[in-house]
């Protein structure tokens, strides 16, 4: 039973937990969303601040405040190591790949080149219910970019959503 | 018989209530599908299973065993959604049965604020041939919002009067709803044309589908509907689960229903916030083993095909009109032609009350329904009190049908009818 | 050890899910009881019969299937009705869960008139250890009616606060419901004490009993409730099935709640009048294979004696708080007496997240809950987010504490906690 | 079969359904009732007359008009016969032998004495979807004695009542 478990709990994983990257709520940002998981109430403010670069714009910084447990913070972590200083475009086919892999049921081989410490994510996959902890910041990331790109400049507060 | 279900016998053993026999040695020949129909012994063991195998709440519970019911209780909400082609199995919401899913439409609406409030002036249209469960929840929302109730007539023939139907469905109107096939009467309704015009005039369509799904090949995509309600007791289903689908911006327009565990975001003392489709109006825990039987129903009736399943109705429904003519006195109330209709007949007989039809015929073993079967404005406007209806389902076979012309015969003269 | 089932082996043999094997060959330790009770083979076969043989619709059917599902179905009631104390049959109302029992009253005090009406200036008075679904319906009806919400705080301890029970509940107060037994804390709220403060106002008193019905002996004449709901899945039944009980003079006064078939006297286009209680608010065709079942739940659990069940849940709630006193870290939220509490007890480790308790729990087989319990501001309260419940029931034997216990130490292991 | 039949239907019950007695709305009455099964829709308007009589009450009449089935319409029937003309003690006094009759499932034995004709409703108490069609007039006539008590001698329109 423990393989099962350590497939799970990744040393990366609980490396994250322990010490989580880019943890904190920082300004300047576009766009804060508070995301919830209603079954147990697990919690993420997050923030995004996008920048113009060159015609292109790039993921200038995630910073985030999170409750959670090992997974979703973790999954936190990585998240913003994988997107902040990344164009936008190539952050969301990264989020869009770190998807697949969470809804494969474990059947999907993550690519190491795109996701980074984002392949300790393989193992949850199998655990349906901890999938939801995982994607929980990647979904609030994917709100707030949303809202960001088309309030794109003009910081605000935004209502919770889930 | 062309039209018949291919291996009819070996469907039938499917079905182990049908091996029964009652009082008096008699075998049963169960026409009361339309009330409620027979349970094959896969939804029941599927049942089972569950019960001594994967139970556990769902969603909440994150063990195993949590994991194997929820997993059960989600498939079976991609079952129904594909089965009615539903575009997104987030529209798919699980309630008790068909009447509390058009009762949340209802309920919700009084409400709703924006496009979808309903208030004084206002024009909610059904027919007069709805069961009063699609009577009774819209008499409720127009008198506490001092909107005004209106409806289509019968025909003599027991259809929908649409003469009116440009005046009756006009720009006071938000709600058109009505039943696909009629439990009553059994007439099919033109559905998608209804649904055209009240949506010329931006009202919102509720089709009541509780007769149609176990009977018809549903695509609610192409129905006309924007909500639908249907109840799984009927579509060989257990007892306990039914469905209402809604299109997703009608769905995320209405506030929530009853409140309570499942179908929060949020809750502080202070004040809640929702969750989205489904949950938000799944509160508490739901019918779980209910909606796995419900899946294993809609898996068995693909699996025969709904096509063939309507084809076989369509048979027996002509033969069975065909044996009712053959007894003198007794005038089908509907539709006499088996294509306009499904597959409920209710019938009088000249000098027996619908009651003593029933007793004479349970004698026989035969069980049809006698009453108002919950359509009592359908009788009054034939100027009938009650009716015998009898209704077949995709087990029923032309010998049944013999035995209840038969039962009918003798109960005439029973009743000294000569 | 003192207290627990006799025979409690061979009660065991009666739950067929106790035996199964999870992930890896390790047998199921099911401790997650007052989120779902498992089932004993005696309901799941009552149920399995009553498909195979007599099933039919009820009360509307007049055929012998019909007479049979009706007799199955109304005998059920008389075993809820018995089991509560309940002075008449006619006030046992079968519902689809106990959050929807909740709704019930609360949507229908919202169309109240007269008496029972809830407007601007009234007040509802609930507790901050109340079930989700006991606190939403409450914020909705108050919300849509202008009238105020207000609430018991709790002791650090666990316990309601009560000190200024006599401002809370005052002349404003047009109702008070409360939970009988907490779901988080396991506290038994003095509902009596409460009841007779409410009565004194003239306000009705509503008792959330889904926690209390599977473990106390309930006597709803004697409890001081006017209105008590209970779901069927905690205590050994089906899920789809719950119990609304009220005293008939409250439930006359209430408007009907769904619209439909069974609740109506009579329905015309224009208007309709409705049946009396309990067929008033059950609308549609109940659950009635669900309903079924809970009687033989009850009667099962009737069999074992409720005092039995209290006393073995009360040594198994001792026990196990002697067996988490020894994990290092680890806080108990609520009362840490037996004695005051129910057999839910919800706990918190330094530096595990609840789910990665769970986790690392299920991983030996293990069954908890973690996360908020439908009690989020129970949590909050008690400035956690969420934490980690286990609950035992009738079948929890000491050994299954023990391997709870010893996995709760290894997860600290796990974790490198020391 | 028939013979299970035939114990439901009784040669008397099917005669009262045939030639019902009593019949009709008449005047004078103090309290008119309807009472409807809601199962089935069976109906009947009810109306009794009471009269003081050498210090005892007595019903003078009771008139109806009634849809539903033969044992419904034949129980109207029989009630009338057995309870105009009596003292209201002794007409609740069947009422209550009747309605024990009925509840009995074909357990009670009848006692002819009292309830003369409406012996032959024994058999109709071992059909239970029936007992409601046999006891419809008969609880719309204690309700309709029940207000004629307190409204003696003021004709009322009573609300519709199940
Ligand atoms: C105290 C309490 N109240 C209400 C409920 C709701 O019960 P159900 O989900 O069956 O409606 C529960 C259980 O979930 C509960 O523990
Ligand atoms: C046309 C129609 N609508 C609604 C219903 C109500 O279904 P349920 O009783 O399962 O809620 C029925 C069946 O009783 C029906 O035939």
């Amino acid at each position: 039973m423990s393989t099962e478990l350590d497939a799970l709990y990744q040393e990366i994983i609980l490396d994250h937990y322990k010490n989580p990257h880019h943890q904190g709520l920082r300004d300047p940002f576009e766009a804060e969303v508070h995301h919830v998981n209603p079954t147990c109430g697990d919690e993420v403010t997050l923030r995004v601040h996008l920048a113009e670069s060159e015609g292109t714009t790039v993921v200038e910084d995630v910073s985030y405040d999170a409750v959670g447990c090992s997974i979703s913070q973790a999954s936190a972590s990585v998240l913003t190591d994988l997107v902040i200083g990344k164009p936008l475009d190539e952050a969301l086919a990264v989020h869009q790949e770190f998807l697949t892999l969470m809804q494969g049921k474990g059947t999907v081989e993550p690519d190491e080149e795109v996701l980074e410490d984002g392949i300790a994510f393989a193992g949850v996959a199998k655990f349906p219910a901890r999938v939801k902890c995982a994607l929980l910041s990647w979904m609030a990331w994917k709100d707030a970019t949303a809202r960001a790109g088309t309030t794109a400049g003009t910081p605000t507060e935004e209502a919770t959503h889930g | 018989m062309d039209g018949l279900l291919p291996e009819l016998e070996v469907v039938r053993k499917d079905f182990p209530i049908l091996e029964r026999t009652l009082a008096g040695g008699v075998p049963l020949v169960y026409l009361d599908s339309a009330n409620t129909s027979q349970k094959p012994q896969v939804v029941i063991d599927t049942m089972v299973d569950h019960l001594e195998r994967h139970n556990a709440n769902i969603a909440r519970a994150m063990h195993q065993l949590g994991a194997e019911s929820t997993e059960a209780f989600e498939n079976a909400r991609d079952t129904v959604a594909a089965f009615l082609n539903a575009p997104s199995r987030d529209e798919v919401i699980f309630t008790k049965n068909a009447s509390e899913a058009l009762n949340l439409v209802a309920n919700t609406l009084a409400w709703a604020t924006g496009d979808l409030a309903v208030g004084p002036g206002d024009e909610v249209v059904i027919t007069e041939m709805e069961h009063h469960s699609n009577i009774v929840p819209w008499q409720l929302l127009t008198e506490r919002k001092g909107a005004t109730l209106r409806w289509f007539g019968l025909t003599d023939d027991g259809h929908l009067d649409l003469t009116n139907l440009d005046e009756l469905v006009n720009e006071r109107t938000k709600v058109v709803s009505l039943t696909w096939v009629s439990n009553m009467l059994g007439t099919v309704n033109p559905v998608a044309r209804i649904a055209a015009r009240a949506h010329e005039v931006g009202a919102i369509v509720v089709v009541d589908a509780s007769q149609a799904v176990p009977q018809l090949p549903v695509d609610v995509a192409a129905s006309g509907a924007d909500l639908l309600a249907f109840t799984g007791h009927k579509c060989v289903g257990p007892t306990g689960i039914g469905v209402l689908w809604g299109r997703r911006e009608v769905l995320d327009q209405l506030p929530p229903f009853l409140g309570g565990g499942e179908m929060i975001e949020t809750v502080r003392m202070e004040g809640s916030t929702y969750a989205g489709i489904p949950h938000k109006f799944e509160a508490g825990t739901p019918p779980i083993v209910e909606a796995v039987g419900l899946g294993a129903a809609l898996e068995y009736l693909g699996h025969l095909g709904m096509d063939a399943v309507h084809a076989h109705e369509q048979a027996i429904t002509a033969y069975a009109l065909e044996g009712l003519a053959t007894v003198p006195g007794l005038t089908v109330l509907g539709p006499t032609v088996a294509a306009e209709r499904g597959g409920a007949i209710s019938f009088e007989i000249d000098g027996v009350h619908p009651h003593d039809v029933a007793q004479v015929l349970d004698s026989r073993g035969v069980a049809v329904r006698a009453g108002h079967h919950c359509a009592k404005p359908a009788h009054a406007r034939f100027g009938v009190q009650s009716s015998t209806r009898m209704s077949s389902y995709l087990y029923t076979t032309p010998g049944e049908i013999d035995a209840l012309v038969e039962a009918l015969h003798y109960t005439r003269s029973y009743f000294k009818l000569g």
